[in-house]
C-alpha cells in the first residue's frame, strides 16, 4: 500500500474538491433518503386511513392549527440565507488561505504531461474516451447528456412526487437518475481522478504511479471475434448487433414498463416511451460496453469506413 | 427664511415716506432678532428630529416604509428592495427549511458573485497574451497584496460552483420540482449548468501552465472528432474537413492551443458566458416566481390523487 | 417516525438563530483577521528575518566597533600618524588667527549682501515685469507711456538698511551695482577662507587616509555608519530589478548579509545561547566570493543567473529556493553553485578570476574532455575539429562555385561589350567584367588561407585514446582481451572506461581489431641502456603527463597513461619508434577516399614515400592527408639511443612476463571479424580511437551542450523513479561498493529526484537504469563505467547542471571581441597539450611536477613560470620557440632557452592556427597590445657602456656567474639563460622590472630581489659602484638593461674572461670557437 | 427532526472546514531543518588559563643523538666554481663523529598547552662564510630576528624555500650590512639556500617555544627551563626525518633523553 502515492494524489490542489464532492454527495443522499422515508411512511400512514388522510396537513415536520402556513421572508428566510451567505463566505477563505491555487511550469507544447488530464469535472467524459471513440465520448455523448436532461420533465408522466422527497412513489425515476449521476457521472470522474495514472493506465488506490509500467493488453472487436472478415459485413454484423440490442432492449423496457409502471405507462404517449426506451437504453448501453471492454477486451461492435462503435 | 420676518412690510404700511437708510437699519436689526430666536429654535428642533433617523428624508427615500416590525413593514422590507424581491413577501412556511432546499441554489448565486468580483479584480492584473499570461499570475502571487488569496479564491469559488451546482440539480430532481409546471426552469437550469461548466473549463487555460494547457488540449482534442465537423470525426474529411477549418479550430483560433486560444479563452471567460449565464440566470429566477414560487416542501400525495387536478396547498386540511 | 411531539412554539417563527449568528461571525471575523495575518505575516516570511537581522548584525557590530577600535588606536600609535596628526595641528594653529578674520569678513560680506538682496529684487521683479509688458503691448502709445512709467520707477530711490544701522538711498542703477560688488566681494572672501584652511583641510585628509589605508578593516566611523542603517531599517522588500533581463531578484530580503562590506560568518550570526547556527544565522552570512560580485556587480546581474531560483517568490524558503515540483530552475546546490557560471561561460575552457581558478567547473570542464566524454556526446565547443574541417569543405565548395559563375559572367560581359551599341554601354560592362576578375583574385586568396586552415585542423584533430590501427605492430596480441575484460584491472588510473563487456564480445572485438590493424614492418631498434632510460624518464619531463608506480607509489601526472605494466603489453620497437617520435604514423590516411594510403600508392606516381607536415597531399588526388598519429604526445627531440634507453627502461615495468598471458587465438578467427565490427560500431569506440574502416562513425551519445534544461520527466530513472522521488531509507539504488564510493553525498536518503540526482548516480554507475530491467545485450546502456572519483563526479555534475540554455539576453554572455577572447581561445589549447602539467601560468596554481619528490630540493631545475610570459617575450620570438623550442635546426637535442634544465621543452607540431592562438593568449594574459612594436633601446655611449660593463660584472651582481654564455664548462654550472637571446627574446620593460624584484615577478626564481635600491626618485644600483658613476643621475636598472640588449657575443666573452672565474680562465680559446659554432655535444646529460 | 438536521449541516460545515484546516496545515511543509553543516562551528573553545612557569621548578631534559649504523663518508664538493670560495667542504647532509650525530634539531613538540612565549629580543646570527652556513641547522622561535651576514668575498642570495612561510630570495653582496628577516609561522627544517652556490644549504627550524636545541658535533643537546610536566619531544634530521619521544619531567629534574638514528632505507 502506497500511502504516499494515494496522499498525492489527495492533496493535489486540483483533486481536493472531489475529495470533498465524495462526503457531501453521501451526505446529501443520506438526508434525502431520511426525509423520503419519512414521506413514505406518512404516505403509507394515510394511504390506510383515508379519514385521517382527510383531515392530515400532509407533511412530516409538526404542524398545530393556528400557525402561520406562510411565513415572512423576511427575517424567516432571509435570516437563513445570510447565514449560509457567511458559511460559504467562511469555508471558501478558510480553503483560500490555506491552499493555493495550483501553478505549473509554463506551459510547453513539447513536453507532454503525463497523465494529461482533463478538469476534473469532465474526467467523466475523459474516461469515456477509454471506451468509446473520441466522437462519442466528446461529442455525442455530452450532447446526448444534456438533451437527455432537458427531457426529464417531458418524459415523466408520474405526478406524484412533487415538491417532496419520495422514494416509493418514484421508484423508477429516482433509480435511473442516480444511476445516472451518481454511478455514470461520479463515479466515472473519481476513476479518473484517482485511478487513472501515466498511461491513462488503471491504478488501484494506493498503487504507485509507475511512469514505465506496461501493460499487454490486445482489444478486438466484436466481429473478429465471430470471424468476420470482410468490412462490409462487418458494418452489417455491427449495423444488426446494435440495432438488436435496441430492438431487444425496447422489448425488455416496454415489458418492464406495462407491468410494474402501468399508470405511468399509459400517462405516456407514444414520443414520449420511445424517448424514454432509447435514453434509457443508450444509458445502460454504457456500463455494458464498459464491461465488454474491461473483461473482454472488446475495442468496437460495429465497424464501418466512416466510424466505428 | 427671512419671509415671515421680514421688517420691510410693516414699515411700509405706516405710509411714511422713510428713507433708504432707515428701512435697511431696520431690516437689518430685524435680521438680527431672528437669528437670535428663530435659528436656536430651528436647531434644537432639528436635533430632536435627528434622534429618530428612520424619519429623515434620506432614510425614507431609501427604505420607503417604516421599520415598526410589523406584518406589512415585513413585506414591504422585501417587496420593495431590489435584490430581495426576487422573493415573494410570504412564502410557504416549510419552504425555510433547508433540511428540504440544501440552499444549493442560494449559494452557487452567491458563489456567481463573488466570482465576479474577485474576477474582476484579477482583470486589473492580467493580460491575455502569450509572454505575460503566465508571468502575470506570478505577479499576482508575488507581488500584488491579497493577489494570491485573490486568485486562491477565484479558483476554488469556481470549483465549490461547479459542485454546488450539481448539489442543487441533484435535490431539485429528487424533489421532483421540474415537474409541472416548472419543465421549462428546468431546461433553463440544465443550460446553466453548462454555463457553469464551459465558465469553468476556459478558465482553466488562464494561467497558461502546462496544467491549463494539457487540460485544455485534451478538452479541445474531443472537438476533432466532431461528427462531421471535425477532421478526425464520422466524416468529417468527406465534408473536407482538415485541421485549419474545422470546429477545434474555431474553438481555438488555431490548430493548437497557443496565443489565439488564450485571448478566445479569455474573452469567452470573461464577457461571452458571463454575459449569456446572467440572462439564463434573470430568466431563471424570474421564473421560479412565475411559476408559483419554489415546489415545495408541498404536502404528499397519495396514489389516488395522482389523476385529480392538482390541490392547492391550502387544501391540505386542518 | 412519521410524527414528532408537536412543541408548543411554533419552531419557524420562534426560533432564534441569534447563537449561530453569533457563532458564524466570530468564525467570520477570525478567519478575516487570518487572512490578515497571513498577508501580512504569513505570505511575508522575510519579515521574521529581517527582524532577526537587526538584532544579531546590531550586536556584531557593536562587538565590531571596540575591535575595530583597537585596531584603530593600534594604527594611531604609528609615529607616521603621530607626524600627520602633529602636522595637521600646526597648520590648524597657524591658521587660526587668519581663518578667524578671513570668516568674519565672509560673514559681513553676506549680512550686506542680504539687506540689499531683499530691497534689490523686489524692485528688480516689478522692472521686469514692466519689461515685459513693454516687448508685448501693441500700440505705440501704451509702449510710450509704460517705458516712461519704467524710466521713472528706475529713478526712484529705494532705502537699504544696512546690518551696521546705517541707511542709503540708491536709485535701480545703482542698486543693481551695489549688489554685484558686494556678490562678488563675498566670493572674493570666500576664496580667501579656503585658501587660508587650505593647509590645514589637506593635512586632515592625509590622516584620514593614512587611516583608511592602514586601517585592515572598517574604521570605528564606517562601523556606525552601518549600525545607524541597521537600527533604522524598516522592514521592506529588498530587490534587484533588471527589466532588461527579466531578473527580479528579491533574495536580499533574507539575506541580508550578503553584501555587507564586513565578513559575516553563520557562527557571528548565531542568536545568543545557541548552539549551532539557525536557519538565521545561515542566511545571513556574507557572500562568500565578494571579488565575484566585484566583477559581476549584482545591481546588474541579479542572484538568480548564477544561482538560480525563484527570485520573485517571497513567501517560504522552498519557494524562494525554487525548490518544488513546478519550478524549472531550482536553487543549485551550495557545492554545486559554480554550475551557474556556465550560463555565460559555457565558451571558457578555463574560469580565473583574479587569481582565483574555480576548481569545480573548471575540472568538470576538462574532465569532460579529457575523459573523452566528447568522443561520444556532442557538447559545443568540444572537439571541434572534424566539424570546422568540414564547414571549410563546403566553404571551399561555395566559393569554387562562385569562381565558376563569376568567370562566365565575364565571358558573358565581355561579348556583350563587344557588341555595345555605344562606347559607353560597352566600358561600362568591360568594367564590371573587370571588377568581377578582381572579385576571383580575392576568392583565390580566400580559398587559399581556407587551404592553409585545413591543413591547420587537420593537424589539431586529436584522439583521447590511441590509434587501434597500429595494434599489431604496437601490442601484445594475448594482452588485448585481458585489457578489454576490465582496463581497471590492468591500469587503475587508465581513462579506458570499463564496457562491462561479455567474453563473447571482447573476443569479437578484439578479433576485428587486431585483423584490421596495419601489419606493415617496423624497424628494429637496438636494445638500450635501462638505468640511464630511467634517469631520462624522471628528468626529461615524462611525468608531466605520465605517471609510474600505483596506489601510494604513484608518481607524476594522470594526463596521460599509467606506465607501471607497459612492459607487459608493448612491443619494443614500437615503443622506440613512439618516443622518439610519437607524431609518426604508419601509414597516412586520406579523409577524401576515405582510406590508408600505403607506398603502392606513392609509387604508382613515381614518388618517394615520404609523409609528414610538410608533405601532406594525398599522392592519388591531391588531398590534405592526415599524416601524423592524432595524439597529443609531443616529441621531446630525444637522440634514438635515448629514446631506445627509455624504451628499455619502460620494457622492464611489469609484473608478469607478457609471454605469460593466455594464448587468445580466436583473435585470428576470421569469423569473428564481421560480429567484431558491430560490436566495435555498438560501443562508439572509433569516438576516441583510430579504428580502420571507421573514421567517419558519428557519435552514439546524445549531445549534452543543454543537458540541465532537460525537463526532470525527459531523463528516465526508470524502476527507480519512485524511490528517487521518495527517498527515505532504500533510496539509494547503487549496490556496488566501489561505485557507491563515488557518490559525492554518499549513499542517498533525501530524495534525489532532479537533475543532480540524476547526474550523479549515471556518473557513478552508468547502467544504475538498467537495473532490474530485463534489457538485451543491444538495449543495455552503452555507457561504459568512467571509474571516476567522488570529486570527479561532483565537477562533472556541476559542469552537466550548468549545460543549460539560458533565458539571458545575449549581452549578458561572455563574448568578448577584445583581447580577452583571445585567452578564450586560448585556455583551450593550454588544456588540449597538458601546458599546466609544467608551467605555472597563474598564480596559486601548482604544476605536475611541482609535486614529484626530485624536485623538492631543486626547485630551480623546474620548467620556468610563465606568469608574465607575455609582457616578458617578443611575440614573434614566441612563434619560433614554440613552433621549434630548440631554437636550432640542426643540433635538436636541447633547450633553446635553458639548456641547463634537464627538464625539456618538447616540440608540439603546434599547427599555424595553434601557435596563433597561443601566441595571442600569452600576450593578452598579460595584457600585451598585438602587433608587438618593440621599444627603442638607445645607443649607449662608450662611457655608460663601461659603466654599465662594470654594473654586469661587478662582484655584487655577478651575472654571468649564473647565466650561460655558451662557455659549456660554464654552462654546466648555469642556471640562468644565455643574455644574446635577450635581444631577440625579451621586452626591455619587462626585463626592468624583473631586475628589479624578480621574486614578484615570478615568486621562488633563482634570481635573488634586493640588486637595485631606490635612492629618492632614482633606482640605483645595491652595491657598490665605481667612481665613473658619481654625478649619473639616470636609472641604474635601464643602463644595465640597455646594456644587456646591445650585448655582444665577443663583449660577453670578454666580460666573462675577465670574471675571477677559475675553469672559465683556463681554455678561453676552445670556449670560444664552441660558442661561435653554436653546437653543443655535451649538453647536460644530454648523451653517455 | 428539524433542527438535528440543521445542526448535522453545521456540523458538516464545521467538519469540511476543519477538514481543509488539516489539508492545509500539512501541505506546507515544514522547513525547519535547514540547519547547514558546512557552516559548523567555528567558535574556538575558551583557552584555559595557562599556568606561569615558576622559574624554581623548572627542569632540564638533554641527551645525546647517536648514528645507528656506519656513517656515509661525506661527499667532497668542488667548490672550484668560485674563486672567492676557499677552504675545503663537505656535505653536511649527515655529520657523524663516533657515531655521534650532530646537526640534529630537538625540540618540544607537545605538552606544553596553551603556553605562549615571549619572542627573544637577541637576534639569532646565520653566517656565510667559505660558502658555507654557519650553523648548518639554526633554531629560532616565531617571530624572532635572525641576521643574516656574508663575510665571503662574493655575493650570496639567501634564497629560503618554505612551505609555510613567505617564500623570498635576496642579494647579499660582499660586506654588505646584514639582513634581518624573521619567520612567523612554525616550521620545521625551512630548508635556505644559495643559488648561486649550489651546494650551500642550511634549515632554520621556526618553532613556537623557546625549548629547543641542535646537537653539537658530539651528539648532545641541552634543553632548559623546562616546567615540569609530559612532552613529546622531537628529534629532527634533514635526511633521516623525525622521531618522537614522550616524556615526562619532575620538577627541577634533570632527565636525560636519548635518540638515535638508523642509516635511510636507500
Amino acid at each position: 500500500m502506497d500511502w504516499r502515492q494515494l496522499w498525492e494524489i489527495c492533496s493535489a490542489p486540483d483533486n481536493v474538491p472531489i475529495v470533498g464532492l465524495i462526503p457531501l454527495l453521501a451526505f446529501f443522499i443520506y438526508l434525502a433518503w431520511k426525509q423520503a422515508h419519512a414521506n413514505d411512511q406518512l404516505i403509507a400512514q394515510l394511504e390506510a386511513d383515508p379519514a385521517m388522510a382527510k383531515t392530515h396537513h400532509r407533511k412530516t415536520w409538526p404542524f398545530k392549527p393556528g400557525w402561520q402556513k406562510e411565513v415572512h421572508v423576511w427575517p424567516f428566510l432571509l435570516r437563513i440565507e445570510f447565514l449560509a451567505a457567511i458559511i460559504v463566505t467562511i469555508i471558501l477563505m478558510v480553503w483560500s488561505i490555506s491552499l493555493n491555487a495550483p501553478l505549473e511550469e509554463p506551459a510547453n507544447p513539447n513536453l507532454t504531461m503525463n497523465p494529461a488530464k482533463a478538469p476534473w469535472y469532465f474526467l467523466g467524459l475523459q474516461e469515456m474516451l477509454v471506451y468509446f471513440d473520441p466522437w462519442i465520448a466528446g461529442v455525442v455523448m455530452p450532447t446526448m447528456i444534456i438533451v437527455g436532461l432537458m427531457v426529464i420533465p417531458y418524459v415523466d408522466t408520474n405526478p406524484l412526487g412533487s415538491g417532496y422527497y419520495t422514494w416509493k412513489q418514484r421508484k423508477f425515476s429516482i433509480s435511473t437518475f442516480l444511476f445516472g449521476f451518481v454511478i455514470l457521472w461520479v463515479a466515472m470522474i473519481i476513476i479518473g481522478t484517482f485511478i487513472r495514472g501515466p498511461g491513462w493506465q488503471w491504478f488501484w488506490p494506493g498503487q504507485t504511479w509507475d511512469h514505465n509500467r506496461l501493460i499487454y493488453e490486445v482489444n478486438r472487436d466484436l466481429p473478429d471475434i465471430f470471424g468476420i472478415t470482410s468490412n462490409a459485413a462487418k458494418a452489417i454484423f455491427g449495423a444488426i448487433v446494435v440495432g438488436g440490442y435496441y430492438l431487444i432492449g425496447g422489448g425488455l423496457v416496454y415489458s418492464l414498463f406495462r407491468r410494474r409502471m402501468g399508470k405511468d405507462f399509459q400517462r405516456m404517449s407514444l414520443l414520449q416511451f420511445s424517448m424514454v426506451q432509447f435514453l434509457l437504453l443508450t444509458m445502460v448501453a454504457l456500463p455494458l460496453k464498459m464491461g465488454l471492454r474491461l473483461l473482454w477486451h472488446i475495442k468496437y461492435v460495429w465497424i464501418t469506413p466512416w466510424f466505428n462503435v | 427664511m427671512a419671509d415671515e420676518n421680514n421688517p420691510n412690510r410693516t414699515n411700509g404700511k405706516n405710509g411714511n415716506k422713510v428713507g433708504l437708510l432707515e428701512k435697511v437699519t431696520a431690516g437689518v436689526k430685524g435680521d438680527i432678532q431672528s437669528l437670535k430666536t428663530d435659528i436656536p429654535t430651528k436647531a434644537k428642533e432639528q436635533i430632536e428630529g435627528l434622534k429618530d433617523p428612520t424619519k429623515t428624508q434620506v432614510y425614507t427615500s431609501i427604505f420607503r416604509h417604516k421599520h415598526d416590525d410589523t406584518p406589512r413593514n415585513r413585506a414591504l422590507g422585501v417587496l420593495s428592495n431590489v435584490f430581495l424581491h426576487l422573493h415573494p413577501a410570504k412564502i410557504n412556511r416549510d419552504a425555510v427549511r433547508y433540511s428540504y432546499t440544501w440552499g444549493m441554489g442560494g449559494i452557487t448565486f452567491y458563489l456567481f458573485i463573488i466570482l465576479t468580483y474577485t474576477g474582476v479584480l484579477l482583470m486589473f492584473y492580467y493580460h491575455p497574451s502569450k509572454v505575460q499570461a503566465f508571468r502575470d499570475v506570478l505577479y499576482l502571487e508575488h507581488d500584488v497584496p491579497f493577489g494570491k488569496i485573490l486568485r486562491n479564491m477565484h479558483r476554488w469559488a469556481a470549483h465549490l460552483m461547479v459542485i454546488a451546482v450539481w448539489l442543487h440539480m441533484f435535490r431539485v430532481f429528487l424533489t421532483g420540482s421540474y415537474k409541472k409546471p416548472r419543465e421549462f426552469n428546468w431546461n433553463i437550469g440544465v443550460l446553466l449548468l453548462v454555463f457553469t461548466l464551459l465558465l469553468s473549463f476556459t478558465g482553466y487555460l488562464l494561467p497558461d501552465d502546462q496544467l491549463g494547457f494539457w487540460a485544455v488540449t485534451v478538452g479541445t482534442n474531443m472537438a476533432r472528432a466532431t461528427p462531421l465537423l471535425g477532421h478526425e470525426g464520422p466524416f468529417g474529411s468527406m465534408l473536407g474537413m482538415t485541421p485549419y477549418n474545422d470546429v477545434r479550430f474555431g474553438l481555438l483560433g488555431g490548430s493548437i492551443v497557443d496565443a489565439n486560444a488564450l485571448l478566445r479563452s479569455y474573452i469567452w471567460h470573461c464577457i461571452g458566458i458571463p454575459i449569456v449565464a446572467s440572462v439564463l440566470m434573470i430568466v431563471h429566477f424570474w421564473r421560479v416566481r412565475k411559476d408559483g414560487g419554489i415546489s415545495g416542501p408541498a404536502p404528499v400525495m397519495l396514489e389516488a390523487e395522482a389523476d385529480k387536478p392538482r390541490r392547492g396547498p391550502k387544501a391540505a386540511g386542518e | 417516525m412519521p410524527e414528532q411531539p408537536i412543541p408548543e412554539q411554533d419552531p419557524i417563527t420562534s426560533k432564534s438563530y441569534a447563537a449561530h449568528y453569533v457563532l458564524a461571525i466570530v468564525i467570520l471575523i477570525a478567519t478575516l483577521f487570518w487572512a490578515l495575518w497571513d498577508e501580512a505575516w504569513g505570505q511575508r516570511p522575510w519579515k521574521a528575518f529581517q527582524e532577526q537581522w537587526k538584532t544579531r548584525y546590531s550586536a556584531f557590530l557593536s562587538a565590531a566597533t571596540s575591535t575595530s577600535a583597537t585596531s584603530e588606536k593600534g594604527v594611531e600609535k604609528n609615529p607616521e600618524y603621530a607626524a600627520l596628526n602633529a602636522t595637521w595641528k600646526q597648520a590648524r594653529d597657524d591658521s587660526a588667527a587668519q581663518a578667524q578674520e578671513a570668516r568674519r569678513e565672509v560673514d559681513d560680506a553676506s549680512a550686506r549682501l542680504l539687506a540689499v538682496q531683499s530691497v534689490f529684487t523686489d524692485r528688480r521683479a516689478y522692472v521686469n515685469a514692466l519689461s515685459y509688458e513693454i516687448e508685448t503691448s501693441t500700440s505705440p502709445s501704451s509702449k510710450a507711456s509704460k517705458q516712461k512709467e519704467l524710466a521713472d520707477y528706475k529713478k526712484e530711490q529705494a532705502t537699504v538698511e544696512f546690518p551696521d544701522g546705517s541707511k542709503k538711498q540708491f536709485d535701480f542703477p545703482h542698486l543693481e551695482e551695489t549688489y554685484n560688488e558686494i556678490r562678488d566681494e563675498r566670493t572674493q572672501r570666500s576664496l580667501e577662507l579656503g585658501d587660508v584652511l587650505k593647509p590645514v583641510t589637506a593635512a586632515r585628509a592625509k590622516m584620514d587616509e593614512y587611516i583608511s589605508d592602514h586601517m585592515v578593516d572598517l574604521t570605528p566611523q564606517q562601523i556606525e555608519g552601518l549600525k545607524k542603517k541597521t537600527a533604522d531599517w524598516d522592514p521592506a522588500i529588498v530587490q534587484i530589478n533588471v527589466a532588461e533581463a527579466n531578473i527580479v531578484d528579491r533574495c536580499e530580503s533574507c539575506h541580508m548579509g550578503a553584501r555587507e562590506p564586513l565578513k559575516i560568518s553563520a557562527a557571528a550570526m548565531m542568536a545568543k545561547g545557541e548552539k549551532k547556527p539557525d536557519e538565521y544565522a545561515n542566511s545571513f552570512v556574507s557572500h562568500p566570493e565578494p571579488d565575484l560580485l566585484s566583477i559581476h556587480d549584482p545591481d546588474k546581474f541579479g542572484c538568480s543567473p548564477c544561482h538560480q531560483g525563484n527570485g520573485r517568490a517571497t513567501t517560504s524558503v522552498e519557494k524562494a529556493h525554487g525548490n518544488y515540483e513546478h519550478w524549472l530552475w531550482p536553487l543549485y546546490p551550495k557545492e554545486n553553485s559554480q554550475a551557474g557560471c556556465q550560463s555565460c561561460h559555457a565558451a571558457d575552457m578555463v574560469l580565473v578570476s583574479g587569481d582565483m581558478q574555480w576548481h569545480t567547473i573548471n575540472d568538470g570542464k576538462d574532465l569532460f574532455r579529457q575523459k573523452g566524454c566528447m568522443g561520444c556526446h556532442r557538447y559545443e565547443g568540444y572537439d571541434k575539429e572534424p566539424e570546422d574541417l568540414n564547414s571549410i569543405g563546403q566553404q571551399i565548395k561555395q566559393i569554387e562555385t562562385q569562381k565558376k559563375s563569376n568567370l562566365k559572367q565575364t565571358a558573358y560581359l565581355m561579348k556583350q561589350a563587344d557588341a555595345a551599341e555605344s562606347n559607353d554601354e560597352a566600358n561600362r560592362l568591360n568594367g564590371q567584367a573587370v571588377d568581377l576578375r578582381v572579385a576571383n583574385t580575392k576568392l583565390d586568396g580566400r580559398l587559399q588561407q581556407l587551404d592553409y586552415q585545413s591543413h591547420s585542423l587537420m593537424q589539431d584533430t586529436k584522439k583521447v585514446g590511441p590509434n587501434l590501427k597500429d595494434v599489431r605492430l604496437k601490442l601484445n596480441k594475448n594482452w588485448i582481451p585481458v585489457w578489454l575484460k576490465k582496463p581497471t584491472d590492468f591500469r587503475p588510473t587508465t581513462k579506458m572506461p570499463n564496457f562491462r563487456l561479455t567474453d563473447h564480445q571482447i573476443q569479437a572485438i578484439s578479433a576485428y581489431i587486431w585483423q584490421s590493424a596495419f601489419t606493415d614492418p617496423l624497424p628494429k631498434a637496438k636494445s638500450g641502456n635501462a638505468a640511464h632510460g630511467q634517469e631520462l624518464f624522471e628528468t626529461r619531463g615524462c611525468l608531466a603527463c605520465h605517471s609510474i608506480g600505483e596506489g601510494d607509489q604513484l608518481q607524476g601526472g594522470v594526463f596521460a597513461a599509467n606506465l607501471t605494466r607497459v612492459g607487459e603489453k608493448a612491443n619494443y620497437d614500437y615503443l622506440v619508434r613512439w618516443i622518439h617520435n610519437a607524431r609518426e604514423r604508419t601509414r597516412p590516411y586520406c579523409p577524401y577516399e576515405k582510406k590508408d594510403i600505403g607506398p603502392e600508392d606513392y609509387a604508382k606516381k613515381g614518388l618517394p614515400y615520404q609523409f609528414d607536415l610538410d608533405h601532406s597531399q594525398c599522392p592519388n588526388d591531391g588531398h590534405e592527408l592526415q599524416v601524423q598519429n592524432m595524439t597529443v604526445m609531443p616529441s621531446l627531440r630525444l637522440t634514438p639511443e635515448d629514446a631506445e634507453d627509455i624504451a628499455t627502461y619502460l620494457m622492464t615495468q611489469k609484473k608478469q612476463e607478457p609471454s605469460s598471458y593466455v594464448e587468445a587465438a580466436f583473435m585470428d578467427d576470421p569469423s569473428l571479424k564481421a560480429e567484431g565490427k558491430r560490436w566495435v560500431q555498438h560501443f562508439g569506440c572509433s569516438g576516441c580511437h583510430e579504428i580502420s574502416g571507421m573514421e567517419d562513425e558519428g557519435r552514439i551519445g546524445t549531445e549534452l551542450t543543454y543537458e540541465g534544461s532537460k525537463p526532470i520527466e525527459r531523463l528516465d530513472f526508470a524502476l527507480f523513479t519512485e524511490v528517487a522521488q521518495r527517498g527515505g531509507k532504500d533510496a539509494e539504488p547503487i549496490k556496488n561498493k566501489e561505485d557507491l564510493a563515488r557518490l559525492p553525498d554518499g549513499p542517498a536518503a533525501e530524495p534525489w529526484y532532479n537533475l543532480k540526482g540524476f547526474f550523479e548516480h549515471k556518473l557513478a554507475e552508468p547502467n544504475i537504469y538498467d537495473q532490474g530491467k530485463l534489457k538485451s545485450e543491444i538495449d543495455a546502456s552503452r555507457m561504459p563505467n568512467l571509474h571516476l572519483t567522488r570529486e570527479q563526479v561532483l565537477d562533472l555534475t556541476t559542469f552537466l547542471m550548468g549545460s543549460a540554455e539560458t533565458s539571458l539576453p545575449a549581452s549578458y554572455q561572455y563574448k568578448p571581441g577584445d583581447a580577452r577572447h583571445d585567452i578564450q581561445d586560448g585556455w583551450w589549447v593550454i588544456k588540449k597539450y597538458n601546458c599546466m602539467g609544467c608551467h605555472q601560468l597563474i598564480p596559486g596554481q601548482t604544476t605536475i611536477l611541482m609535486g614529484l619528490k626530485q624536485y623538492q630540493d631543486v626547485q630551480e631545475q623546474l620548467p620556468p613560470k610563465l606568469l608574465t610570459e607575455g609582457a616578458r617575450v617578443d611575440p614573434e620570438w614566441l612563434r619560433k620557440f614554440l613552433s621549434n623550442p630548440a631554437l636550432n635546426t640542426t643540433d635538436t637535442n636541447r633547450n633553446g632557452v635553458r639548456p641547463y634544465l634537464k627538464v625539456r621543452m618538447p616540440t608540439f607540431s603546434f599547427s599555424d592556427n595553434e601557435l596563433r592562438k597561443l601566441v595571442r593568449f600569452f600576450q593578452a594574459l598579460s595584457q600585451q597590445p598585438l602587433p608587438y612594436i618593440p621599444e627603442e633601446v638607445p645607443t649607449l655611449t662608450a662611457k655608460e657602456t663601461d659603466m654599465a660593463r662594470s654594473l654586469f660584472s661587478s662582484s655584487a651582481a655577478p651575472c654571468l656567474k649564473c647565466h650561460a654564455t655558451g662557455d659549456p664548462n660554464h654552462d654546466k654550472i648555469a642556471t640562468a639563460p644565455n643574455f644574446l637571446l635577450a635581444k631577440e627574446r625579451l621586452k626591455p620593460d619587462w626585463v626592468v622590472r624583473w631586475i628589479t624584484d624578480p621574486q614578484a615577478v615570478s615568486p621562488g626564481t633563482s634570481m635573488p630581489s634586493g640588486l637595485f635600491k631606490q635612492q629618492n626618485t632614482q633606482w640605483v644600483f645595491a652595491g657598490p659602484t665605481p667612481p665613473s658613476f658619481a654625478g649619473y643621475d639616470k636609472d641604474h636598472r635601464k643602463l644595465l638593461v640597455d646594456y644587456i640588449f646591445q650585448l655582444t657575443a665577443e663583449e660577453q666573452r670578454r666580460v666573462a674572461s675577465a670574471m675571477p672565474h677559475a675553469k672559465a680562465a683556463v681554455q678561453p680559446k676552445v670556449n670560444r670557437r664552441q660558442a661561435a659554432t653554436e653546437t653543443r655535444p655535451a649538453a647536460v646529460g644530454g648523451s653517455r | 427532526m428539524n433542527k438535528k438536521t440543521g445542526w448535522t449541516v453545521m456540523t458538516a460545515g464545521t467538519l469540511a472546514l476543519c477538514g481543509l484546516l488539516v489539508l492545509a496545515g500539512c501541505n506546507k511543509k515544514e522547513n525547519t531543518e535547514q540547519s547547514n553543516n558546512s557552516m559548523a562551528e567555528q567558535q574556538a573553545q575558551p583557552a584555559p588559563a595557562a599556568t606561569p612557569i615558576d622559574p624554581a621548578t623548572v627542569a632540564t631534559v638533554s641527551g645525546t643523538v647517536k648514528f645507528d649504523g656506519t656513517a656515509p663518508k661525506p661527499s667532497k664538493i668542488d667548490m672550484s666554481q668560485d674563486p672567492a670560495c676557499k677552504g675545503g667542504n663537505e656535505a653536511e647532509n649527515i655529520v657523524v663523529d663516533g657515531g655521534d650525530l650532530a646537526n640534529v634539531f630537538v625540540y618540544v613538540k607537545d605538552g606544553l598547552g596553551s603556553r605562549t612565549f615571549d619572542v627573544p629580543k637577541d637576534a639569532v646570527t646565520l653566517d656565510q662564510q667559505g660558502c658555507k652556513y654557519h650553523p648548518h641547522v639554526l633554531g629560532v622561535m616565531a617571530g624572532q630576528t635572525v641576521d643574516i651576514k656574508n663575510d665571503d668575498q662574493t655575493t650570496h642570495n639567501i634564497h629560503p624555500t618554505p612551505k609555510d612561510n613567505r617564500e623570498w630570495n635576496e642579494s647579499q653582496p660582499p660586506s654588505s650590512p646584514a639582513i634581518e628577516k624573521n619567520f612567523a609561522r612554525e616550521e620545521i627544517m625551512l630548508p635556505v639556500k644559495c643559488n648561486q652556490h649550489p651546494w650551500m644549504k642550511m634549515y632554520i627550524n621556526v618553532v613556537k617555544n623557546p625549548f629547543y636545541a641542535v646537537t653539537d658535533k658530539s651528539g648532545k643537546y641541552e634543553i632548559k627551563g623546562l616546567p615540569p610536566g609530559e612532552y613529546t619531544i622531537a628529534f629532527v634530521q634533514e635526511k633521516l626525518g623525525e622521531q618522537d619521544q614522550k616524556v615526562s619531567v619532575a620538577a627541577k629534574e634533570s632527565k636525560t633523553v636519548d635518540a638515535s638514528f638508523k642509516p635511510a632505507a636507500d
